[in-house]
Parts: structure tokens; C-alpha cells; sequence
């Protein structure tokens, strides 16, 4: 699994200054997961008092390596030295002794429980809950005036917004004490204002003397926050470098092995009729929140309308409305014809029938079955499909393996298999299989979401290269993004969308990321 | 070495599963004081030992090949259905009706009325659970077993208050017409020679026309349509459009979802098929041996097909295999009781650790397992 | 129907509520830390068949008890290994459970007392015997609560009364206590009790003791109190009617009081086909009585009457590593 | 060739109907030094292979106990026409088949007028067990006795239930006890098999009397049960198996002159049983052997003069 690490170790655990005090040292850590070697050998050192970042690509294996250092997974080798003492960390419990808090990037909360009950929930001080909570209420209000933590004690998870529940996360690690505070990619969910301030508050703590961790790809931040910063790659430790001596473009050839190209190789768009015409559009969720807000929106043959926005405004139910996976109302017009939104026909069925291929943003949930074989994932939503039959009642499984070794080979697919089962390609793989079913159906709108999350740099290029072809024969696509550069350089138009609504859209040429982060963050007007 | 090969994943997993089952059931024997060997010895003669023998292991193989293929259909679709039961005894009330509602000139016609009487009434009862799964979102599970109960008292209320013959005074309905009598095996020219009567030295026994008299086996040719069931689930879940909707749906409602696969419609047609499995297993025995429905009619036989599901790890052919296996455990725990001082309770105590081992500490067998191949595999290399 | 009716069906009623409210109790601890238990049926008849049998051998009801609950703790026992530490099936666990102890219960009674899996009628100390409350007698006189009290609360065995006082105490420790707070929330999401430092496997087994505890007293309730000895298949679907119970009652204590008195209510009534007739001015079919628990339980789940959500996490295995 | 016996659902050990036919069989074998093979019944299903495999592995004479055998009776034994059937409570019109019916009624009308003389608060309880004319005729041949006994007596019935079950069902019976004995009852006739123990335990904890059935249940609750109405399923059973294979088909009626029926009196409860009690009762058997009193048969028109079902 893991590949030749072709970069070595530039900086093994480069050494802060010396006789600064530690307070975390990892030493050799290995872990596996199965097949998979989620951290091999890796060596880290944090003094005490800093901020240091650690970026990777997705997969990495981040996260992992915190969890091992949270006694969340058991590591399969190395130690740990916690304030230069060697640590024995089995179990959470012994690193909420050792004085290390971690806040998850799913957060691991009780969604109907308050804030006080998930506060004190293992660190109770009795075997009765009245005192522990009575005093979690004092210790609460004391760190909010303290660092600008504010949330009400007494309210339920799951009325809370996300960035107030990462709040509460925060809140349970300073409750114990935490002197050492790990927060994985905390800004994913957040907008930039909200980041602001949680970088804020973090500063206020470094300024108390924690140190913290802090996992992001985002190299912005990075720059902005942290002393210094480790590089994750496959598993392995690339390097330790101080901020102050690095650059965003060291950091990303560092993470991903090679020089970056960040710019897609395209020509200028020829947008021709309108395809897709949505009309005030809406969506709520099951707990009938409204999601999506009254969006309009078109896309022309021939060009791609790329939709930036932090994670959870809307954009997930957009890609699903248009798909035929949630209810809605407003209108929408597919090359003039109206689709059915609530009805017989709003279904994925009715969609792909009329025209529309859909990359969906979770392929391991919604785009494959992982169980099934590639071959009959080729048929996933196409089962229907009259070169699949073999006659009314059967289908035919011959003219679908032929046909999938086909797709296997024009897409690259590796291994070359259809029999394999989907769970065992990698996830480059599996996107290649998903796209390679969507793209060849040729159809006149392409709706993809995060077409190249956690896929590596090869197949991402590849993959961006066929968004490109299908545009330049003529088709709609829809993109769906939080990464900006990728939004950045394949779009032809960007919309942003924020809380449900589209907040402005941009010409690529034009527009800037700054410009965009505003509208992200639902500062700026809808000037379109 | 985390995977474990294939084959072993399919075969050894239940084979050592079953071992386990069938060492802890010698155990058991033991602690109260009785042989197992004794105790396989009078299992294997009485369920295969004599004509009379395996017709009533083929007899329960036949029912539990039903209810063994209707939880393994629902299965695939993720719903595990413990209605069979229900579904069963409702099904025999289908058969009822449609047996006695006519005078029935061929036992063709009588069996063609009464297959879809009997899934049609298991369907129908599988339908109010699948759709409050479906619409509503209650757990299949519970509603099942709810059912079950609803179904026997439903039951227990027409026989007793409007089925019975006047005059009668056990719960039951009346005999049905002669034409609606099932051919035994032992009826079926080609087969029946398996069915000779013996005396005890073993020569056949000759009529008082001097041919060979043969047992009245209740195998019946229910048995025939039990083993069509398996052939017709497999294309069903294999090579039909609607079982790889079934199939997928079973392994991701959201995927299915995303795929245009409708979880309302998928839920309701597994369950209506599982269920009208289940009730078709009521033509081997209220119309095929019993010849008219009583109480309980399915003796369990919804449960155990659970076991069997289980078993044969939701495939039909294993469905198969593990039905007949069945079928021998009951037609010899039946003997147990007879022949011994066993009681006829331990097939059901085998039944269970059946299910506990095949069922829910398949994991602990497959970290067995692995931890073995892991020793070969470490010889290997 | 008069008051002397109504008190004698209130008096069955509490009688045949007590094992539905201990099992439901019982199904409570174990599915609000995320275990679902089908097994409740099995583990009250092993219970039932092995206090009988004890307290029919040393012919003391305390030793009978003590058997019925360890019985229940084996099988509480395997539940958990094979759902928490085997990451099995939960339901299908139960299921076996339910089937083992339906044979074995007959297998061991069979062999011990050769009385075709029955215990022998247990008399004086190898049984529960009513208890007179305080001034039943003297009050008796008093219009309406006298009777009241006298027929319906008092007259029963202490084992009633430990079950109705296990209704504050379960609702106490759930929402009172460090450790129901750890519970209820490793039902919910085990993770969250996992980074909190807690074992996630100790408390669920913590909780599938208490449930074999539990269906301990059920079933030495059953075989020692409410009758005299063991009979085969005694418990007779109560431990399915608890588990309806539970859903009924939305996996709270209070509510789970008051639904299993409506079930023994139910169960009271079917006995008495004759005061239905009376009352309705109908006949009403005896299997109607019986099977109204079970409509009752397919109604509330179809959310006719509230929407029934179980513990979130209930019925999935905590897996960490896949 | 070896005899077998079968019981039906409430299980050889129910203390009452059943056991008293395990009882006959055993005093036969201790008797003759033979054996005899026999099997339980667990559901209803089961009653056509449980004959089958009798008859097919030799057993010859087949005894069961219980009406609800009569149906698969009809279709096993024109199968077997050189095995000899035996069936109690039911008759089965077969060549090979001999039925055994009992007046019970005769022996409850006894048992009804011990209650009658036996209740201080003129309310005695009858509890059946599966709602069957068969049973009605035991509540009727009861009712009748009570009334005679005491003209004033009221007699509440109550049945256990419409299935089999409800002769194994002591939850049931006992609960059914205590509903009659707060309705005043202080004597109950239990006439339900296994729910009988029920019944009795019941009556024992609330201090009132019992009446047993079929076997003498007496012992069961010493002092507490008033008397037993005997059924001597036992005599039949052992006298088919005396038979043998010999036994010829046809109905045998037993009733109170040939001793069929009665009721019992032992040390267990002789102190219960006055003198006047038992020389009222004894006459009323004579009479009723002599023919002079006719114990109306609930099964003859399904009605009954003495209780409304
Ligand atoms: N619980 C687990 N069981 C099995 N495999 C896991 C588990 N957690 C992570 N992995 C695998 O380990 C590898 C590293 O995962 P990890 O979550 O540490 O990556 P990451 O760097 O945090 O990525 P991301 O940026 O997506 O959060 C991945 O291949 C992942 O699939
Ligand atoms: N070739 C196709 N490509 C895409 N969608 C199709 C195709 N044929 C049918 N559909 C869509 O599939 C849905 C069901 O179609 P249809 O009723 O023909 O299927 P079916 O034969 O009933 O299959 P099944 O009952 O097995 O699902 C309809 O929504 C239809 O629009
Ligand atoms: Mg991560
Ligand atoms: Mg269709």
C-alpha cells in the first residue's frame, strides 16, 4: 500500500531551539489499519507554548496520528513523551490525565444531551450528577468571559449551529484542564469569520501558555497562525519546518511529492444555449430546515459554473434537488423543459432518462455500492439501461462486463478488473469508475460534486482533463467545491453561495480569492 | 493476513459455526446425563434410517426451504424479517380458504388456487409491517414479531368462531375435499420406490394384491415447487433487474437513493415476495399434510427459517442445504423423543445455538479463522 | 360493572404488570447503553426455571431468587459477548438466546425432576407469599380507598412492591447519576463516551448486567410468586409484551410504569371475556384482548401515538477500527 | 407387541387428566412386568406423525388421551388396519378403534352437591378449561348438584379459553380463582387439566376449597381440597392395554355404575367431608345408578337447566 517515499526525510522532526521545553514528543509510530499503513515511523516534536500545524493531503493520515496521541487508536509501535516523560497513552483517559484535549473533525458529541451534560460527561467529580454540573456551570461562564467562548449551558446539541458545537468541544477540553489542545481541521465547517475568531481564541490560549495542534489543508492558514508546521504524506512524516521559513508552494510540493500544477490547461468557453434554468429554488431537510433558499441560477452548453462556498450552505442540496435525490420546489427548465420536483418523476431515475449524469459528493455513500463488483457498479442508476438488458425480465451481465472492461481501460482504472469489489480500488479508482460511468453517458448536463476529493494528484488531473473534454463537447456542468483552487481554475463563471443563497457570481478572470472568502462569508451584497 | 479467502469466508465459516453449535449441544447432553453419541445414532436412523425416516426430514426440509428463502430475500434488501411465522400461519389460512371454497375437480388446479392463496395471504401480511418500515420508519423487527402474535390470535379467533364445523370441538376447519389432496412423494411414480414399507428384516411388505405397499409420506410435491423457489429467488437476486435493485438497496438505502431506486417501492416488494414465500411454505403443510388448518400449523417453522437463512448465508443454494439439514435435526429430535429419554426440546436448543453461532458470533468464528490461516500463511512464507 | 370488580381486575392487573414491568425496566438499562435486546423472553425463563428448581430443592425462595438471577446473568453474559465484545448481530442474538433458553429451561427441569420439565408445586418458604401492608384490615372499612388499598395495593408479594420501587430508582439513576449519564449517552454516541476517557465496553455490560438482574426477578417473580413452581414456557411472550412496553413508554421509566400497568390491564381483562361483554354490551373475542398489547405497540411505532425514537446508537456495535 | 400411550398438550405430568392415564399404563406395566412406549404432544400439528410413527414402528394398541385426536384418528387408522386404537373422550367410527366416553356429568353432579353443603357463602365457582360442549357438560353435571344441594346456591362459570392452551394455562386459572373467590365463591371446581394447579394453589392461598379432577388431586393442597372428581382415564388405559392387540373396536360408555366417574375421599380430605355430606352424596349416586335421577347431559341438546354458559 504505502508507496517509495520518494522524498525521504528533507527535516526529520526538525529540532525547535534548543532547551526550549517540550511538551509532546512522538517517537517511531507506526499504525495500520488493515491493509492499510495509516502512520508509518513518524517522529514529531511541539514545544511548549507554540501552535503547530500539520497539513496533508486527505488520507494522510492526520488524524490517525492525533488519535494515537489521544489514546483514541493504539498505536502499533513508537512512544510517546509527554513534557519530556515517557507516557503510556491506552486509552483517552490516560491522555485526559497527561493533560492532552482533542476536538474531533467529527465531533463526538451527545446530540440530546446540553452543553453542561456533554461538558462534565466523564469528568464528573461524584457519583451524583447535581454538583458536577452546578460546578461545570461556574467553570463555563469563567472561560467564556475568558476567551469569548459563548454558548448557552442549558442548551441541546442539536439545536446548536456547527460552529457552536465545535465551542462546546472546545469548552469539554479546557474543563479538564487541557494544557496540550489538538483540533482536527476546525475550520472545514466554519466560515472566515468564524475562523477569525476561533484563531483568536487560540491565540489567547498559546498566550496562556497551551500549546496546540492544529490539522488543516489549508495552507492559508497555516501561514497565518501557526510557529511551526509538519507535513504528512501517505502515511509518513515529509517534514518539520518553522512557518516563518517556509512558503505555501514548498508546503504543497511537500505535501503532495511534486511540483503543483495548479492551473488546468483549457481554452476560453463557448457557451452556447441554455441548458439548465433554475428558478427560486428550495430545499428543505427532514427536520424541515430550509436549506436551500431561493436559488436562481443558469448554465449554457459549453461552459462550467463552478459553486465555491464553505461546506453545508446549500450546495449539497442543490447537487442533490437537481439529481433526484431531495424534494423541492421552484423550477427547474432542462433545455427548456420543466422537471418534475415532487412528483413520479423527481427521482434519479427521471433525471438520468432526461439528460442529467451525476458524480455525487460522498461516492463511497451515495455514487457505488462498495460490496458490489465494478461491474455492477457500472450499471449503479443505469440499471435500466437497454444495452444492459437481455431481454425483459434479465439483465445482461455479459454486455456489462464487456462494457465496464471498456470503461476500465479508456479511464485508466487500475486494477483493471471488473470483477473486483468496489471497497478494494482506491478511492482514485473508484472516482475514475464513477466519473467513467457518468461522462460516457455523454449527457447534456454533468453535476459534480467534490470530483476530486481525497484523490490523488495523478487521477485528479486526469479527472479535471475530462470535466474539460465534456465541456468542449458542448455539455453543462455544475461544479461543487470547497476547494477554492480547484473552483478557481476549472470554472468558466463561480456562483457562492452562502446560508442557502447565492451570494454573487464572478468571473473567474476577474474575481480573486479574497473576493470570493468575502461572499463565502456572507459579508458581502448580491451583486451579481 | 486480515482477509480471509473466499471459499474459507463462505464454506468453512458455517461448517466450523455448525461444529461449534454441535459441540455445545453435546455438552449439553452431557450435563444432563445423556450420550450424544446415542443420541446422533437414533437422530441419523430415525431421520434417514427408514422410508418413513426421510420422508419427514424431506417434509420439514420442504417447509423450511420457504421460510429459510423468505428471510434471506428480505435480507438482501437489509430487512430482516422474523414474521415468517405469521406470514406462514396466515399463508395456511389462505390455503384454507381457497381449498374449501370449491369442490376441487384436480389436485393441479386445487394446488395452482392454493400456491397463490397462500402467498397472497403471506404477502398481505408482510405488507402492513414492510409498509410501516418503509413510509413510517418502525423497525421491521418489532413489527414483525408484533405481528406474529396478531396473526395467531387472528387465527385462533376464526377457527375457533367461524371456521370450525358445527360440532366439532377442536379448533380447526374442516377436512379438504378429496380434490385437493397433494400427491405424496410416495405417489409419484419414479419416486416412490424410495418410499417402500419394510417389515423389520427389511423385505418389502406386499398388499393383499401382492404389490409392494408403500409409506404414506407427507413429502409431498411441495417439495417440487420448494426447490423451483430456490432456483427462482437466485435468478430473482442474481440475474434479474429488480434483485440487483433489492440487492443494492440492502446494502445502501442512500446509494439506492442516489441511483434512482425507489426504498418505498423496494421495501414493500421484498417484503410482499418474502412474505409470500413464507406463506407458501402453508401449501407443504396445511395442504399437503395436515389437510386442514390448525393452530400453530407452522410449528415454528417461520423461526427456524432464520436458522436456515443464516446457514446458508442468504444463498439459495445454501438456503437449500441448510433446509435439509434442518429437516433432519427436526425429524430426528422427533425421534428423540420417542426413543429415548431425551426430550424433543433439545432441537430446539440446537436451533438456537445455531442461530447464536452462524448469526451473531460469526465474527468471533471468522477471528478463529483468520487467526489459523494466519499460522499457515506465516508457515508459507 | 361495580367496584368490587373493578378492584378484583386492578388487583390481577398489578399482579401480571410486575413481570412486564421488570422486563421492561430490565430492556430500559440495556437499550438506552445501545444494546438491543430481543432476549428478554429467554432470560426471564431461564430465570423462572432456575429459581423454581432451587427453591424447590432447599426449599428457601431467597436461595431461588439468587439461582433465577444468576441463570439470567449467564445468558445476559452471552448477549453481551456476542454483541459487545463480537460486534454480532444484536437481534439475532437475542433470538438464540430465546431459543436456547426455551429448550434448555425443559432439559435441565426434565432432568432434575423428571416431571416433564416442570418444578414441583413450591409451598411455604420456597415461595414469595403476599404481604399484608400496614392497617390493610383496619382500613378496609373506609369508603373507597379502604377497599382500595386493602384488595389492590396491599396482598401482594414483596417482589411487587420491588418492582413498582424500581420505577423512581431506575428513573433516579438514569438522570441523577454519574453513571446513568454515562449510560444513557453510550447509547447515543458511543464515541463521544469513548474520547470522553470512559470504556464504552465496561458500561455496556454494566448495562446488560443490570438487564440480566433484572430479568432475573422477572422470572423468579413468575415461577416464585405469581405461581408456584416452573412450568415450561411459562413466561409465555411477557418478555416480547415488555419489549412492546418499552416502545410504548418511549424508553422512559415513568412511562414504562404506566404502559406495562396498561398491558396487565389488558391481560386482566382478557381473564375476564365476561366483565368485557358486560361493560361493552358486546362480545368480545377473547384473542382480541389478547392481541391488543401488540396493536397497541404496531400503532405507537406507525407514530399514531408519538413518535417513538430509540437510542440513537441502539442496535449498531461500537466499532472504532474497521 | 408393545402398547403406547399418547398425551395430549397439557403434558403427562399435568396432574390431572393426562397423568391419571400415564398413572393407568404404569400399573399396568408394574403389573404385567411389560413396557409401553409414549409420547407428549407440544403442538397441534403434531398429532398425525406422533400416531403415524407409532403405529408404523409396531406399537399395537395405541391409546391417546384427548377428543382432539379423533380427526387425525379417522385418517391413520383405515392405514394400519391390523393396529388396535384406543381413543378417550371421542368417538372415532373405525373398525380398529375403540372410543372411551365417561359420563361426567354424573361424577360433577356428585362433586357439585359437596360443594353446595361445603359453601357457607352459597357461591361456588367453576373454572373449564377449553370451552368445548365436553367441558360444558362437566359446569352442567356441576351446576346441577350445587342446585340440588342447595336451591339457593348461585354457581359463576368461568372457562380458560377457546384453544388447547387453556389446559396449561395456570396463571390464568389461578387469577380466574381469585376473580371468582372476590365474587364470593369459597368452593371452586376446576375442571381444566394443568390449569387446575393454578386453580388449587389459588384457592389454597386464599383459604377457600378446591375440587380436583380426572386423578384423584387431593394430596396436592392436603386439607385444602374439598374433594376430586374422579375420571378413571387410568382404568381405561389400563384396561385397553390389557386388551392388546385383542381389543375390539365399538364405543364403551363409562359411567358412575361401572365406576367410570366418582369422587374421592381420603385422609387428605376427611376432615373437610361430613358425614351428612357424604351420606347425602352416596345417595345421589345410588339413585342416579339405580336410574331413579337423570343427570341432565349438556351434550345431548347442548343445553343446561341448572347454568347458562
Ligand atoms: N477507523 C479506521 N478504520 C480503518 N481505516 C481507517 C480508519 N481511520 C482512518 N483509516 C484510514 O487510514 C488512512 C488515514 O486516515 P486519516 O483519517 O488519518 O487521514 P487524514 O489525514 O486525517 O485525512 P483527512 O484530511 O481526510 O481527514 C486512510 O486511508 C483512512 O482510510
Ligand atoms: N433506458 C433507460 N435509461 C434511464 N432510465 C430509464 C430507462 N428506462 C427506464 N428508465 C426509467 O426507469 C424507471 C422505471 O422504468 P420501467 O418501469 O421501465 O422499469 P421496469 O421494467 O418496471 O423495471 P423494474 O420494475 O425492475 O424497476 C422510470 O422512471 C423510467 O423513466
Ligand atoms: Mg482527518
Ligand atoms: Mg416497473
Amino acid at each position: 500500500m504505502v508507496s517509495g517515499n520518494d522524498m525521504g526525510r528533507q527535516a526529520t522532526a526538525a529540532l525547535p531551539d534548543a532547551g526550549a521545553p517540550l511538551a509532546i514528543e512522538l517517537r517511531g509510530i507506526s499504525k495500520a489499519f488493515g491493509p492499510v499503513q495509516a502512520n508509518k515511523d513518524i517522529s514529531i516534536q511541539v514545544k511548549r507554548g507554540s501552535i503547530h500545524g500539520i497539513i496533508g493531503e486527505n488520507g494522510a493520515g492526520k488524524s490517525t496520528l492525533m488519535s494515537i496521541l489521544y489514546g483514541f487508536y493504539k498505536a502499533d509501535a513508537g512512544e510517546i513523551l509527554i513534557g519530556g516523560k515517557l507516557t503510556a497513552i491506552p486509552d483517552s483517559q490516560s491522555a485526559i490525565r497527561a493533560g492532552i484535549g482533542m476536538v474531533f473533525q467529527h465531533f463526538k458529541l451527545v446530540q440530546n444531551f446540553t452543553v453542561l451534560e456533554n461538558v462534565i460527561l466523564g469528568a464528573e467529580d461524584g457519583g451524583l450528577l447535581r454538583p458536577s454540573l452546578a460546578k461545570a456551570r461556574r467553570v463555563l461562564a469563567d472561560l467564556s468571559r475568558e476567551y469569548g467562548l459563548d454558548v448557552n449551558p442549558d442548551a441541546l446539541i442539536e439545536d446548536l449551529s456547527v460552529g457552536h458545537q465545535q465551542r462546546v468541544e472546545i469548552l469539554k477540553a479546557l474543563y479538564r484542564q487541557a494544557d496540550i489542545l489538538i483540533l482536527d481541521e476546525p475550520t472545514g465547517v466554519l466560515t472566515p469569520a468564524e475562523a477569525d475568531h476561533l484563531f483568536r481564541i487560540l491565540k489567547g490560549l498559546k498566550d496562556q501558555g497551551k500549546t496546540i495542534i492544529l490539522i488543516t489543508h489549508k495552507l492559508r492558514e497555516i501561514m497565518e497562525i501557526t510557529d511551526t508546521v509538519s507535513v504528512m504524506r501517505r502515511g509518513q512524516m515529509t517534514a518539520t519546518v518553522k512557518t516563518a521559513e517556509t512558503s505555501p508552494e514548498q508546503l504543497a510540493e511537500l505535501m503532495v511529492g511534486r511540483k503543483v500544477l495548479l492551473q488546468v490547461e483549457k481554452r476560453a468557453a463557448t457557451p452556447g444555449k441554455v441548458v439548465l434554468e433554475v428558478e427560486n429554488l428550495s430545499v428543505r431537510d427532514e427536520n424541515k430546515v430550509e436549506r436551500l433558499k431561493g436559488v436562481s441560477l443558469t448554465i449554457r452548453a459549453g461552459e462550467i459554473l463552478g459553486i465555491a462556498g464553505v461546506a453545508g450552505n446549500g450546495q449539497s442540496e442543490l447537487l442533490e434537488v437537481l439529481g433526484g435525490i431531495a424534494r423541492g420546489t421552484g423550477t427547474i427548465r432542462l433545455n427548456g423543459v420543466e422537471l418534475d420536483l415532487t412528483g413520479k418523476h423527481s427521482d434519479g431515475q427521471s433525471r438520468r432518462a432526461q439528460g442529467i449524469a451525476h458524480v455525487p459528493e460522498d461516492r463511497q455513500h451515495l455514487g457505488m455500492i462498495m460490496d458490489f463488483a465494478a461491474w455492477e457498479n457500472v450499471a449503479f442508476g443505469y440499471h435500466h439501461a437497454p444495452e444492459y438488458q437481455k431481454n425483459a425480465l434479465f439483465m445482461d451481465n455479459d454486455a456489462l462486463r464487456a462494457d465496464t472492461e471498456k470503461k476500465m481501460a479508456r479511464f485508466d482504472v487500475r486494477p483493471p478488473n471488473p470483477l473486483l469489489a468496489a471497497k478494494n480500488f482506491s478511492g482514485g479508482n473508484q472516482q475514475k469508475i464513477i466519473v467513467a460511468r457518468e461522462i460516457e453517458r455523454n449527457p447534456d448536463l454533468l453535476l459534480i460534486g467534490q470530483p476530486t476529493r481525497g484523490v490523488d494528484i495523478g487521477a485528479i488531473e486526469f479527472i479535471h482533463k475530462q470535466i474539460v473534454a465534456l465541456r468542449d463537447a458542448g455539455k453543462a456542468i455544475l461544479l461543487v467545491s470547497v476547494e477554492l483552487d480547484e473552483i478557481m481554475s476549472l470554472s468558466d463563471r463561480i456562483a457562492v453561495m452562502f446560508d442557502g443563497q447565492i451570494m454573487g457570481i464572478r468571473d473567474p478572470a476577474t474575481t480573486d480569492e479574497r473576493d470570493l472568502g468575502l461572499m463565502m462569508a456572507g459579508v458581502a451584497g448580491k451583486a451579481a | 493476513m486480515d482477509r480471509l479467502p473466499k471459499w474459507a469466508d463462505v464454506a468453512l465459516v458455517p461448517l466450523i459455526s455448525l461444529l461449534l453449535a454441535a459441540f455445545f449441544s453435546a455438552m449439553v447432553l452431557l450435563a444432563i446425563g445423556q450420550s450424544p453419541v446415542e443420541a446422533f445414532n437414533v437422530m441419523v436412523d430415525g431421520a434417514l434410517g427408514s422410508a418413513y425416516g426421510w420422508g419427514y426430514t424431506l417434509y420439514y426440509a420442504t417447509s423450511f426451504m420457504f421460510t429459510g428463502l423468505a428471510v434471506t430475500v428480505a435480507f438482501h434488501a437489509g430487512l430482516f424479517n422474523i414474521g415468517g411465522e405469521g406470514q406462514a400461519q396466515i399463508g395456511g389460512l389462505g390455503v384454507a380458504l381457497v381449498c374449501l371454497a370449491l369442490p376441487w375437480p384436480h389436485w393441479t388446479l386445487a394446488l395452482l388456487a392454493a400456491s397463490l392463496g397462500a402467498a397472497a395471504f403471506g404477502a398481505a401480511w408482510a405488507a402492513i409491517p414492510a409498509y410501516l418500515q418503509a413510509k413510517r420508519g418502525s423497525h421491521i423487527v418489532i413489527t414483525t414479531i408484533m405481528f406474529n402474535y396478531i396473526a395467531a390470535a387472528v387465527i385462533v379467533y376464526l377457527l375457533v368462531d367461524v371456521l370450525r364445523p358445527a360440532g366439532q370441538m377442536d379448533p380447526a376447519t374442516a377436512r379438504f375435499p378429496e380434490g385437493a389432496k397433494l400427491p405424496s412423494l410416495s405417489d409419484i411414480p419414479g419416486l416412490r420406490e424410495l418410499f417402500l414399507r419394510v417389515d423389520s428384516s427389511g423385505m418389502p411388505i406386499l398388499g393383499a394384491d401382492g404389490l409392494q405397499t408403500y409409506q404414506n409420506v407427507p413429502a409431498n410435491v411441495t417439495l417440487l415447487i420448494a426447490l423451483a423457489a430456490c432456483y427462482v429467488v437466485w435468478l430473482l437476486l442474481w440475474r434479474t433487474r429488480l434483485g440487483y435493485q433489492i440487492r443494492a438497496f440492502g446494502k445502501s438505502e442512500a446509494a439506492a437513493k442516489y441511483a434512482g431506486i425507489n426504498p418505498v417501492r423496494i421495501t414493500m416488494i421484498t417484503m410482499l415476495i418474502s412474505g409470500g414465500l413464507a406463506g407458501l411454505m402453508s401449501i407443504n403443510n396445511v395442504m399437503g399434510e395436515a389437510e386442514r388448518l390448525l393452530q400453530n400449523s407452522s410449528e415454528g417453522a417461520g423461526f427456524i427459517g432464520i436458522a436456515v437463512a443464516l446457514m446458508g448465508r442468504n444463498h439459495p443454494l445454501g438456503v437449500f442445504l441448510a433446509a435439509i439439514l434442518f429437516g433432519f435435526l427436526y425429524q430426528g429430535g422427533a425421534e428423540l423423543g420417542l426413543w429415548t429419554s431425551i426430550p424433543i426440546e433439545l432441537r430446539i436448543v440446537v436451533q438456537g445455538l445455531v442461530i447464536l453461532f452462524t448469526g451473531a458470533l460469526d465474527q468471533m468464528v471468522r477471528m478463529l479463522l483468520r487467526w489459523a490461516f494466519s499460522f499457515r500463511t506465516a508457515r508459507v512464507a | 360493572m361495580d367496584y368490587a370488580t373493578l378492584l378484583q381486575i386492578l388487583d390481577s392487573t398489578l399482579r401480571l404488570a410486575t413481570p412486564l414491568l421488570l422486563a421492561c425496566l430490565a430492556g430500559l438499562f440495556s437499550e438506552r447503553a445501545g444494546i438491543f435486546d430481543i432476549g428478554l423472553e429467554g432470560k426471564m425463563l431461564m430465570a423462572a426455571m432456575a429459581s423454581g428448581a432451587v427453591a424447590a430443592l432447599s426449599g428457601s425462595v431467597w436461595l431461588g431468587l439468587c439461582a433465577g438471577i444468576g441463570a439470567s446473568l449467564v445468558l445476559a453474559a452471552l448477549h453481551g459477548i456476542a454483541s459487545i465484545t463480537f460486534r454480532g448481530n444484536q437481534l439475532i442474538a437475542g433470538v438464540a438466546l430465546n431459543f436456547v433458553a426455551s429448550g434448555v429451561t425443559v432439559l435441565i427441569a426434565q432432568r432434575m425432576f423428571g416431571q416433564g420439565g416442570r418444578t414441583p408445586p413450591l409451598t411455604g418458604d420456597a415461595r414469595f407469599n403476599p404481604l399484608t401492608l400496614p392497617f390493610a384490615e383496619e382500613l378496609r372499612g373506609v369508603p373507597v380507598l379502604g377497599p382500595l388499598y386493602a384488595e389492590v395495593i396491599s396482598g401482594h408479594s414483596i417482589l411487587v412492591y420491588l418492582a413498582l420501587a424500581l420505577v423512581p430508582l431506575s428513573w433516579w439513576v438514569l438522570y441523577r447519576t454519574r453513571f446513568g449519564l454515562r449510560l444513557r449517552a453510550v447509547g447515543e454516541n458511543p464515541a463521544s463516551v469513548d474520547t470522553a476517557g470512559v470504556s464504552v465496553v465496561a458500561l455496556r455490560y454494566a448495562a446488560v448486567a443490570i438487564t440480566g438482574v433484572l430479568c432475573g426477578l422477572a422470572g423468579a417473580y413468575m415461577a416464585t410468586a405469581l405461581q408456584a413452581g416452573f412450568g415450561r414456557e411459562m413466561t409465555a411472550g411477557r418478555g416480547y409484551i415488555a419489549l412492546a412496553a418499552l416502545i410504548f413508554a418511549k424508553w422512559r421509566p415513568w412511562a414504562a410504569l404506566w404502559a406495562t400497568l396498561l398491558f396487565g390491564f389488558f391481560q386482566a381483562l382478557a381473564l375476564r371475556p365476561d366483565v368485557v361483554e358486560a361493560v361493552l354490551r358486546f362480545k368480545v373475542p377473547v384473542p382480541a384482548l389478547d392481541a391488543l398489547p401488540y396493536v397497541l405497540t404496531v400503532l405507537v411505532l406507525a407514530g399514531f401515538v408519538g413518535k417513538a425514537i430509540p437510542p440513537r446508537a441502539g442496535g449498531q456495535p461500537y466499532v472504532k477500527e474497521r | 407387541a408393545e402398547p403406547a400411550v399418547i398425551f395430549d398438550l397439557g403434558g403427562k405430568f399435568d396432574k390431572s387428566f393426562n397423568e391419571a392415564a400415564f398413572n393407568g399404563a404404569t400399573r399396568w406395566a408394574t403389573e404385567t412386568g411389560g413396557t409401553f412406549k409414549e409420547l407428549e404432544m407440544q403442538s397441534e400439528a403434531q398429532r398425525e406423525q406422533a400416531l403415524r410413527r407409532l403405529a408404523e414402528a409396531g406399537s399395537n394398541p395405541i391409546v391417546m388421551t384427548g377428543f382432539a385426536f379423533g380427526d387425525v384418528l379417522n385418517q391413520v387408522a383405515p392405514d394400519f388396519p391390523d393396529t388396535k386404537f384406543a381413543i378417550i373422550d371421542m368417538v372415532v367410527e373405525q373398525p380398529n378403534v375403540k372410543s372411551v366416553v365417561f359420563t361426567e356429568h354424573e361424577g360433577s353432579y356428585l362433586v357439585g352437591m359437596m360443594a353446595g353443603l361445603a359453601s357457607t357463602s352459597a357461591t361456588v365457582g367453576f373454572i373449564g378449561g377449553m370451552d368445548i360442549p365436553l367441558i360444558r357438560r362437566f359446569g352442567c353435571g356441576y351446576a346441577q348438584g350445587v342446585v340440588a344441594a342447595n336451591p339457593d346456591a348461585k354457581v359463576i362459570l368461568n372457562m380458560t379459553g377457546t384453544t388447547p392452551a387453556a389446559w396449561n394455562d395456570p396463571v390464568k386459572g389461578a387469577e380466574l380463582a381469585k376473580s371468582q373467590k372476590s365474587q364470593g365463591a369459597d368452593v371452586i371446581y376446576a375442571a381444566a387439566g394443568g390449569t387446575g394447579i393454578g386453580v388449587l394453589q389459588a384457592a389454597a392461598d386464599e383459604g377457600i376449597l378446591s375440587i380436583g379432577v380426572d386423578s384423584n388431586q387431593n394430596y396436592l393442597f392436603p386439607g385444602k381440597v374439598l374433594t376430586s372428581m374422579l375420571k378413571r382415564v387410568d382404568n381405561a388405559v389400563y384396561d385397553a392395554f390389557t386388551e392388546g392387540t385383542e381389543m375390539t373396536g365399538g364405543i364403551t360408555v363409562k359411567d358412575l355404575k361401572s365406576e367410570g366417574v366418582g369422587y374421592a375421599l381420603d385422609e387428605h380430605n376427611a376432615a373437610l367431608v361430613t358425614p351428612e355430606m357424604k351420606a347425602a352424596v352416596d345417595a345421589a349416586a345410588a339413585k342416579i345408578i339405580s336410574g331413579e335421577l337423570v343427570v341432565h347431559d349438556y351434550m345431548s341438546d347442548n343445553t343446561c337447566p341448572a347454568a347458562t354458559f
